[in-house]
């Protein structure tokens, strides 16, 4: 039994059946990976964890409880974190205030009088947002509106604000598209470190195949909205199904 | 009391609509104002102090000290017409505010003289209520009021439509609208017309469209508009586009009648005015000698004749000088009890009275009509009949007045 | 490095082959902050060029620069397309004179769909590949051409940003990140439609972070870093410098 | 200090002086000059500068931090004012409680609206909120003219039951309001050589009230709740997937703001007790929009200063009449004199509204982001300018605050 | 019945009026994103078109006549137009009489010129700015064009009468069977209903049937982009900005007779225009049009003094309270876009 459960889900856009009897099962502290050919239905199918979008039918159980008509917000308060494929930031505040926006929502997640009344300069939540900025290498651009970053940063930013949040499933849609080679190798490690470090299950869409085979545990192969196979890293490389309808002779 | 005039000068304070609908309108108070004030002061030709039955003004200024005046813009809102009335009282140290084109800022700022210990002496103000219940002792009106319009209108209405008629009201939504409805509808009723619908408009409405077409299936035969400045224009000129006057109802011609005229309502609505009945505080074709003098003077100082608003602006202007001559001082009790119960002559209504009791002048009511053949763009209006004073008078406990205390009169400190 | 190169019409004086499109000492700016600083290359007809660096490096900005968008606003220096001045035009007019941007963020019009967006494209001349011709380079396209373009699949995006650029009729292709969050097997599509263009005549610039895939692709590179120009060369020479590949490309 | 680091602080000390030496510094040109015109010393004026100052930083709350436009905050402060004007109608002329229940039913009342109207966003949500004021005020104007006075507004009457207090004041006249007995129209009075400075009762207790609207903005403005709220501006879809339910929040600023502009109201009606219904009109509404925006949204004393110039225009500039033109220029030859004149007079009195409008693309057009914006960006270019030859050529990402 | 008929009627006439200034005002503030707190005022300009032109029609000499007096006693001068001496009297006024119609022409060249230079002299720079910066502008340009009006025109209403030949109404009602004046319509409202239906098909047809509703639509939701694709978007954008405001203006100089034109006539409309863009839905013409008839036969419907007696003020508020349920059902008015001004 996996902490997340994809059971039968389906999705159709008008007359495009983009998510077809989709079942999925994420184990406790795994990294799974999710592949497939562009338009396979992978970010949808995030979309349909998180609340952004509802499924037509099938259920989606995280932790035994099901997300399935709860508010983005609250599936967040579950311990689901998720990194857009195009960065979402707060581009005008600063990446400090970006940081620590997400250490308060935790903890101000239902709406208290103490956050009208209490003052920002609480050590804990400055503290912890400058460890993160530290540990994704941003501390030099505390300062900058994040809008003014450059794509990569924004988007190291982003996933450390959702590695702030200490979520129990972080999702993650292409978290290193268009990152330089070495930042690249930086968050590897660094997920690879954090999948170590802490309580922490990892699902991944990624197109660039190097990041998949060092940090996924499994592999789902999506293709046309259905599962096409699921496997461990070395047997979905050696696939030739995979190979053909994906990785194509570059792999 | 409150700005005691110590030096050479006394201040007056002129509180007129500038911005907004009304601003012709203010323009044309602030003219008269000017013209008072010279004649006060000994300029011009003296204009009616020479026919005003009181021969205590000498033209050199009241009590001696020199006239000057104040502005401001009320932009016909009682916020902000208090607010310029209050400067004009804390800083520029006016001893009385006059002006106005609207009942609400008339009953507002009335109210805040009083509290302040200055003189009121309002401008165009029409409703009931600002003699009425929200009467105060320091403020004084010489328009006359709604009730005088039914009380003058009605043997003229029954004259020329007989007292079979079934009427329908377009009464604007507010005060004004229903001080007017209340009055009219008594009268006509009175003389044996039948209301037969009373439908209230909004405020803000441009396009009467929808009020009007259902009149004439209501089988009424009388359009009665409690309407005035650009809801008057607009909702009389919806009513004759949706050719009500060619109509014939219930056997005879279908009527409208627009209970307060003015000049420049009549200007607005252009040809459509032209038959319709309505009444007006004074017109200046009037031939006394009063209103002789007073168009002379406007007229050869401006170029055309004053309005009815710019006649009583004027006039209360002299009747706050005169009261203070007489008085012999300035403080705003001493001028209260100078004009009340005063009687004079001489500035263009006629015999006139400013009765104590509400502090409401009782003179007489015109009544006038559209003008077929107008010579120029100031000759839009014909008096049909003087009423006079007798016809329009009612007891100070008449209900339509009812409720609201005079109170004391407030020096101020 | 910063020899002014020769633009004028009788290129007798020229050492080598006349450039196609140069850029002399171009200095730009977001707002107050200096970013683009001076950096001055040539690209010659029919050539592709991998403008490669790190995240942050200026290499967005040097193309938005060259593009005409006006953000960054570019203080000095001199661009020129084919005997054209760039540099005086707006970005509408450099369209007009050939150029083509595929800007990094894709940038499908919301609220248009698929095929509008591709008709945008041929509004002002010159127009190029027809709408049946890039329908047969990516027929994921043809499928979706009803659909609202900014509903895509992130992958169907770029194909999308990519055939919007080749409706016209461009003499430069400025690429930014083109295989950004593209399937292995759909990269390689379009590697070979660039070839395919070149071999028609296209010259290319392009920007990637899959800096090994560029240079295999590229006659020629240059590596930018903090906004200025730190090698300029063939891109056989990179792919031999393991000095310069580790300091600037982590590869 | 407060809570409020260092720069905060300064600016709450500068409004604090500017507050308590309102009376000074807007008299500026002795009596009887020719200047004089220009002096905006009295009462009145310093009591709407500062209550509109708190209309317009309650406004900001909502607008500069969330983005949320309300085109209906009229309403809250016409609200205000009826409730503070039926307190003392009904129970006496003490300010307090007609100020405490102003408060509470503009918060009231933005609770409700605020509930419906923030299930929409941008021009959706404005157009609701305008809605909603449009309703109150015509409604008000005419078919509650029985609660509200209609046209000629709620006002004090003689016969009111004032159970708290007397109806009718020794002399016979309404009783004004007053404070524990201190009656907010007293003033005092300063002659200083041809200067004289009012200071007035009213004045300084809404200037009380005025300051500390004013430390409390700015403790929102920096609590984490300012800052949430700026984040929800920026980007709502990652506010939602951060785990923060949006709604309370954006609600309590709306309901705060909605106070601020009951507070504002109810002040109004304890300097003033009448209560209009045009107060609620979209315009006043608009009103307040543009003080915030000609300021400077989003900024801490901008709306107070956007306050200051429309109320300083609309009191002193509307007031120059031709015969007061005519007085300043007579120095000049007659011709010249009537020809200054004819060009001036457009502009004022009448004409106030032109310069108004005049003002205001000037100040988009030439500032934008507002007067503190502008300012600040001016100040800056100045700064640079002088920097300019000390330091070459480097990467200047300056720290964007 | 014919109560109902009659106010449908009404309805369908006041809508065409909301339909085509919210038409207007929808071409800039729906497509090009600019919140125009100015189109009231080109509404108004518009109307003042129509006075202008009638004012230039009876452009006039005075000359004495000694038989009559004026108010102060002395001759008569009489105003002669002269149109009257280059015509004859009776073409003469005939030409005056049709100064309204005549006005359509004068004001589309007006009507796009003020267009194009407020576009490019001032609107265009403030596309990128924020919403509150553009509300402040355009406020403040309305404000000036109103102050300008109001300093050569003052600020009473002018009364500037349809030709004599539409005025009165015909009886609608016995046409169809009802008893005589039941149903009575007035002429110049039939011309303004059909006027108005014209205008709108026209600007559907130009936006439909061409490129350019797409194109500046693109170039709205993305300038950068329709930039790097070549077009010149700003041209487009002038030309729809002027197009907006001929329709404004033609709305307005076919509404002077209907209510006098006044200065302040289209700050009077302003807010009602928001209010019927928004419940339309932002960015839709056909949103705005529905819309603007709707809230007209609504509105129409609420004025019924059957209905007023039944709930008091009803006719006060119906035109908010119906674009609050509207907006609280439907989330993008009747027929808003996805992401257009919400934010
Ligand atoms: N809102 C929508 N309306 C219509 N179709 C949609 C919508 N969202 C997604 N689609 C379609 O559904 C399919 C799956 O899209 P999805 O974004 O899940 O793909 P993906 O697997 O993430 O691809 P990529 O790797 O390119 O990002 C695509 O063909 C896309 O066009
Ligand atoms: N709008 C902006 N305002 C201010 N600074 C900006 C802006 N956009 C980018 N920058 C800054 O300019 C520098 C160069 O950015 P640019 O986007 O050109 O980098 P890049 O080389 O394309 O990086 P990446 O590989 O991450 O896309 C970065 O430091 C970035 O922070
Ligand atoms: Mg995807
Ligand atoms: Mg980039």
């Amino acid at each position: 039994m996996g902490i997340l459960e994809v059971k039968d889900v389906n999705k159709r856009f008008g007359g495009l059946q983009a998510l077809g009897d989709v079942n999925l099962s994420i184990r406790e502290n795994a990294c799974h990976a999710i592949i497939g050919p562009n338009g396979a239905g992978k970010s949808t199918l995030l979309n349909c964890l998180v609340g952004k979008l509802i499924p037509d039918t099938g259920s989606v159980m995280f932790d035994g409880q099901s997300v399935l008509g709860r508010k983005p917000f609250e599936i967040n308060q579950m311990g689901i974190s998720r990194v857009f494929q195009t960065p979402e930031i707060f581009g005008d505040l600063t990446v400090m205030e970006n940081m620590m926006i997400p250490i308060f929502a935790q903890r101000d997640g239902a709406f208290e009088m103490n956050a009208i009344t209490s003052v920002l300069s609480q050590k804990d939540v400055i503290e912890r947002a400058e460890q993160v900025l530290e540990d994704m290498n941003m501390s030099d651009k505390r300062h900058m509106h994040s809008a003014a970053l450059s794509r990569g940063d924004k988007r190291r930013l982003e996933i450390g604000m959702c590695l702030s949040q200490n979520p129990r499933l972080l999702l993650l849609d292409e978290p290193t598209a268009g990152m330089a080679r070495a930042d690249t190798n930086n968050t590897i490690d660094l997920l690879k470190q954090i999948k170590e470090e802490r309580d922490i299950t990892i699902a991944i869409i990624e197109h660039d195949m190097h990041v998949v085979f060092s940090l996924a545990d499994r592999i789902t192969v999506l293709a046309q909205g259905t599962p096409l196979v699921e496997d461990d890293p070395q047997n979905i490389r050696g696939n030739p199904k995979v190979r053909e309808a994906y990785l194509g002779e570059s792999a | 009391f409150t700005n005691e005039p110590t030096g050479s000068t006394v201040t007056l304070g002129f509180n007129v609509p500038q911005t907004g609908p009304y601003a012709d309108e203010g323009a044309d108070e602030l003219r008269a104002y000017e013209l008072a004030v010279e004649h006060l002061n000994g300029g011009g030709d003296g204009g009616m102090m020479s026919t005003f039955s009181s021969k205590a003004l000498q033209g050199n200024g009241i009590l001696g000290k020199k006239v000057e005046y104040v502005t401001g813009d009320t932009q016909t809102k009682s916020d902000a017409a208090r607010a310029s009335a209050k400067s004009m009282i804390e800083k520029d140290g006016a001893i009385m505010i006059t002006g106005g084109s609207s009942s609400g800022v008339a009953v507002a700022v009335q109210a805040l003289c009083q509290e302040a210990g200055v003189i009121f002496m309002a401008g165009l103000t029409h409703s009931n209520d600002t003699t009425g219940k929200d009467k105060r002792a320091n403020g004084f009106r010489h328009f006359f009021n709604s009730y005088m319009s039914g009380a003058a209108l009605a043997p003229v209405l029954e004259k020329m439509y007989g007292s079979d008629r079934k009427a329908y009201h377009l009464t604007a939504d507010y005060n004004w609208g229903y001080t007017t409805e209340e009055a009219i509808k008594s009268s006509t009723e009175a003389m044996g017309w039948e209301t037969v619908n009373t439908v209230k408009t909004p405020l803000t409405q441009t396009d009467f469209s929808s009020y009007i077409a259902p009149v004439l299936q209501s089988g009424a035969d009388v359009l009665v508009l409690n309407h005035y400045g650009g809801n008057m224009v607009n909702s009389l000129t919806n009513a004759v586009q949706f050719g009500l006057r060619d109509k014939q109802v219930n056997g005879k011609n279908f009527e409208i009648v627009v209970p307060l005229y003015s000049r420049l309502m009549a200007k607005g609505a252009g040809e459509n005015v032209k038959g319709i009945f309505g009444s007006t505080n004074w017109h200046w074709s009037l031939t006394d000698e009063g209103s002789k003098a007073f168009v002379k003077s406007f007229g050869t100082k401006y170029g055309f004749p004053p309005s009815q608003a710019a006649h009583t602006c004027y006039v209360q202007t002299l009747l706050y000088a005169d009261a203070v001559e007489r008085a012999g001082s300035f403080q705003p009790c001493a001028v209260v009890e100078a004009l009340e119960g005063y009687e004079f002559d001489g500035l263009g209504n006629g015999p006139t009275l400013y009765r104590a009791d509400d502090h409401q002048c009782f003179k007489d009511v015109l009544v006038v009509k559209g003008k077929e053949n107008p010579t120029s763009e100031f000759d839009l209006l014909e008096i049909v009949e003087v009423t006079p004073v007798a016809q329009v008078t009612y007891p100070p406990d008449h209900p339509q007045f009812s409720g609201g205390a005079l109170g004391t009169c407030n020096n101020g400190a | 490095m910063n020899v002014k190169p020769d633009f004028s019409k009788n290129a007798n004086a020229a050492q080598t082959a006349p450039a196609f499109l140069s850029v002399w000492d171009m200095h730009s700016y977001y707002g107050e902050s200096y970013i683009v600083q001076g950096i001055s290359f040539n690209v010659h007809e029919g050539e592709i060029l991998a403008l490669l660096g790190r995240n942050g490096a200026g290499k967005t900005s040097t193309l938005r620069s060259i593009a005409r968008t006006g953000d960054p606003e570019v203080r000095h220096g001199e661009i020129w397309l084919d005997h054209q001045p760039l540099h005086k035009m707006t970005s509408y007019q450099a369209a007009s004179c050939g150029l083509g941007l595929v800007p990094e963020d894709r940038r499908i019009i919301p609220g248009l769909t698929v095929e509008e967006n591709l008709q945008l494209a041929q509004i002002a001349p010159p127009i190029g590949w027809s709408l049946d011709r890039l329908y047969d380079l990516f027929p994921r396209l043809g499928e979706r051409r009803k659909q609202e373009g900014v509903t895509l699949s992130g992958g169907e995006q770029q194909m999308l940003a990519i055939a919007r650029a080749l409706a016209r009729d461009i003499k430069v292709l400025l690429l930014d990140e083109p295989y950004e969050g593209l399937a292995p097997v759909i990269v390689d599509e379009i590697e070979k439609t660039l070839i395919h263009i070149k071999e028609q005549g296209m010259t290319t610039v392009i920007v990637e972070q899959n800096a090994v895939r560029a240079l295999e692709l590229a006659d020629r590179a240059v590596i930018l870093d903090t906004g200025g120009i730190v090698f300029d060369g063939t891109a056989a020479e990179v792919l031999e410098n393991e000095e310069l590949r580790a300091e600037y490309l982590a590869i | 200090m407060f809570g409020l680091d260092k720069k905060d602080t300064s600016l709450l000390l500068v409004v604090v002086g500017l507050a308590l030496f309102a009376p000074f510094l807007l008299n500026p040109f002795p009596e009887g000059s020719a200047m004089a015109q220009f002096n905006a010393g009295y009462p009145d004026l310093m009591q709407r500068f500062v209550i509109f100052g708190i209309f317009a930083i309650g406004f900001n709350i909502l607008f500069g931090l969330t983005g949320y436009l309300s085109f209906g905050h009229a309403a809250f402060l016409g609200v205000g004012s009826y409730s503070a004007v039926w307190m003392f109608k009904l129970l006496g002329m003490n300010v307090l409680p007609a100020i405490i229940l102003a408060v509470i039913m503009g918060g009231v009342f933005a609770l409700v609206i605020g509930f419906v109207s923030l299930r929409r966003s941008g021009i959706y949500f404005s157009i609701l909120t305008l809605a909603f004021a449009q309703m109150s005020f015509a409604l008000a104007y005419s078919v509650l003219t029985p609660i509200t006075g209609g046209e000629t507004g709620l006002q004090l009457a003689l016969d009111d039951p004032r159970i708290l207090g007397s109806s009718t004041a020794a002399d016979g006249n309404i009783p004004v309001p007053s404070l524990f007995g201190l009656e907010m129209r007293d003033s005092a009075e300063l002659v200083l050589g041809p200067w004289e400075f009012t200071f007035n009762v009213g004045y300084y207790f809404s200037a009380a009230f005025m300051i500390l609207a004013f430390y409390l903005a700015i403790r929102i403005f920096r609590s984490p709740f300012g800052m949430m709220l700026r984040a929800v501006k920026s980007n709502q879809q990652r506010m939602n997937y951060t785990g923060l339910n949006t709604r309370p929040y954006t609600l309590a600023a709306f309901v705060i703001s909605g106070m601020y502009a009951g507070l504002a109201g109810g002040l109004m009606a304890a300097m003033d007790p009448l209560a209009g219904a045009e107060r609620m009109f979209w315009t006043a509404s608009g009103e307040v929009v543009l003080m915030t925006i000609l300021g400077g949204a989003g900024t801490l004393i901008g709306p107070v200063l956007g306050a200051g110039i429309i109320k300083y225009m609309e009191n002193i500039l509307s007031k120059i009449n031709s015969d007061i033109l005519h007085g300043w220029f007579a120095f000049l030859p007659d011709g010249l004199e009537d020809f200054v004149v004819a060009i001036i007079y457009p502009f004022i009195g009448k004409g106030w509204h032109l310069t108004l409008g005049l003002i205001f693309m000037a100040v988009v057009i030439f500032l934008p982001g507002g007067l503190v914006e502008g300012g600040k960006r001016i100040g800056a270019a100045l700064r640079r300018k002088k920097a300019e030859d000390g330091s070459g050529r480097g990467k200047a990402t300056e720290p964007a605050e | 019945m014919d109560a109902i008929i009659l106010q449908i009627l009404n309805g369908l006439d006041k809508g065409s009026a909301y339909a085509l200034i919210a038409l207007g005002l929808t071409l800039i503030f729906g497509t090009l994103g600019v919140v125009n707190f100015a189109h009231g005022a080109l509404f108004m300009i518009g109307a003042f078109c129509a006075v202008t032109l009638s004012r230039i029609l009876t452009w006039s000499h005075t000359v004495v006549d000694e038989t009559q007096k004026d108010f102060l006693g002395n001759p008569l001068k009489v105003e002669v137009p002269y149109v009257h001496d280059i015509f004859g009297v009776a073409t003469g006024d005939a030409i005056i009489d049709w100064a309204v119609p005549l006005s359509i022409l004068f004001s589309i060249p007006i009507m796009l010129a003020v267009g194009f230079i407020m576009e490019r002299g001032l609107i265009k720079h403030f596309y990128k700015r924020p919403h509150a910066d553009q509300i402040l502008v355009t406020f403040g340009l309305a404000i000036v064009l109103q102050e300008i009006i109001k300093y050569f025109y003052g600020a009473n209403p002018i009364p500037t009468p349809a030709p004599d030949a539409f005025t009165g109404s015909f009886d609608f009602g016995a046409m169809i069977g009802f008893e005589a004046n039941q149903i009575i319509y007035p002429y110049w409202r039939l011309v303004y209903f059909a006027f108005a239906t014209l205008i709108i098909g026209a600007v559907f047809a130009f936006l439909q049937f061409t490129t350019f509703g797409m194109v500046v639509r693109a170039g709205m939701a993305d300038r950068e982009t329709v930039g790097l694709l070549g077009i010149n978007i700003d041209k487009r954008f002038t030309i729809m900005f002027g197009i907006a405001a001929a329709v404004a203006g033609l709305a307005g100089v076919m509404y002077a007779p209907i209510n006098s034109p006044n200065y302040h006539m289209g700050m009077d409309f302003l807010v009602l225009s928001f209010v019927v863009v928004v419940v339309g839905g932002m960015g839709s013409l056909p949103g705005a049009v529905l819309a603007g008839f709707l809230l007209g036969i609504l509105e129409s419907f609420a004025s019924m003094s059957a209905v007023i007696d039944l709930i008091p003020g009803i006719n006060q508020i119906i035109i908010y309270l119906v674009a609050i349920i509207i907006l609280l059902t439907r989330p993008r008015g009747l027929m808003g876009r996805k992401g257009v001004m919400e934010d």
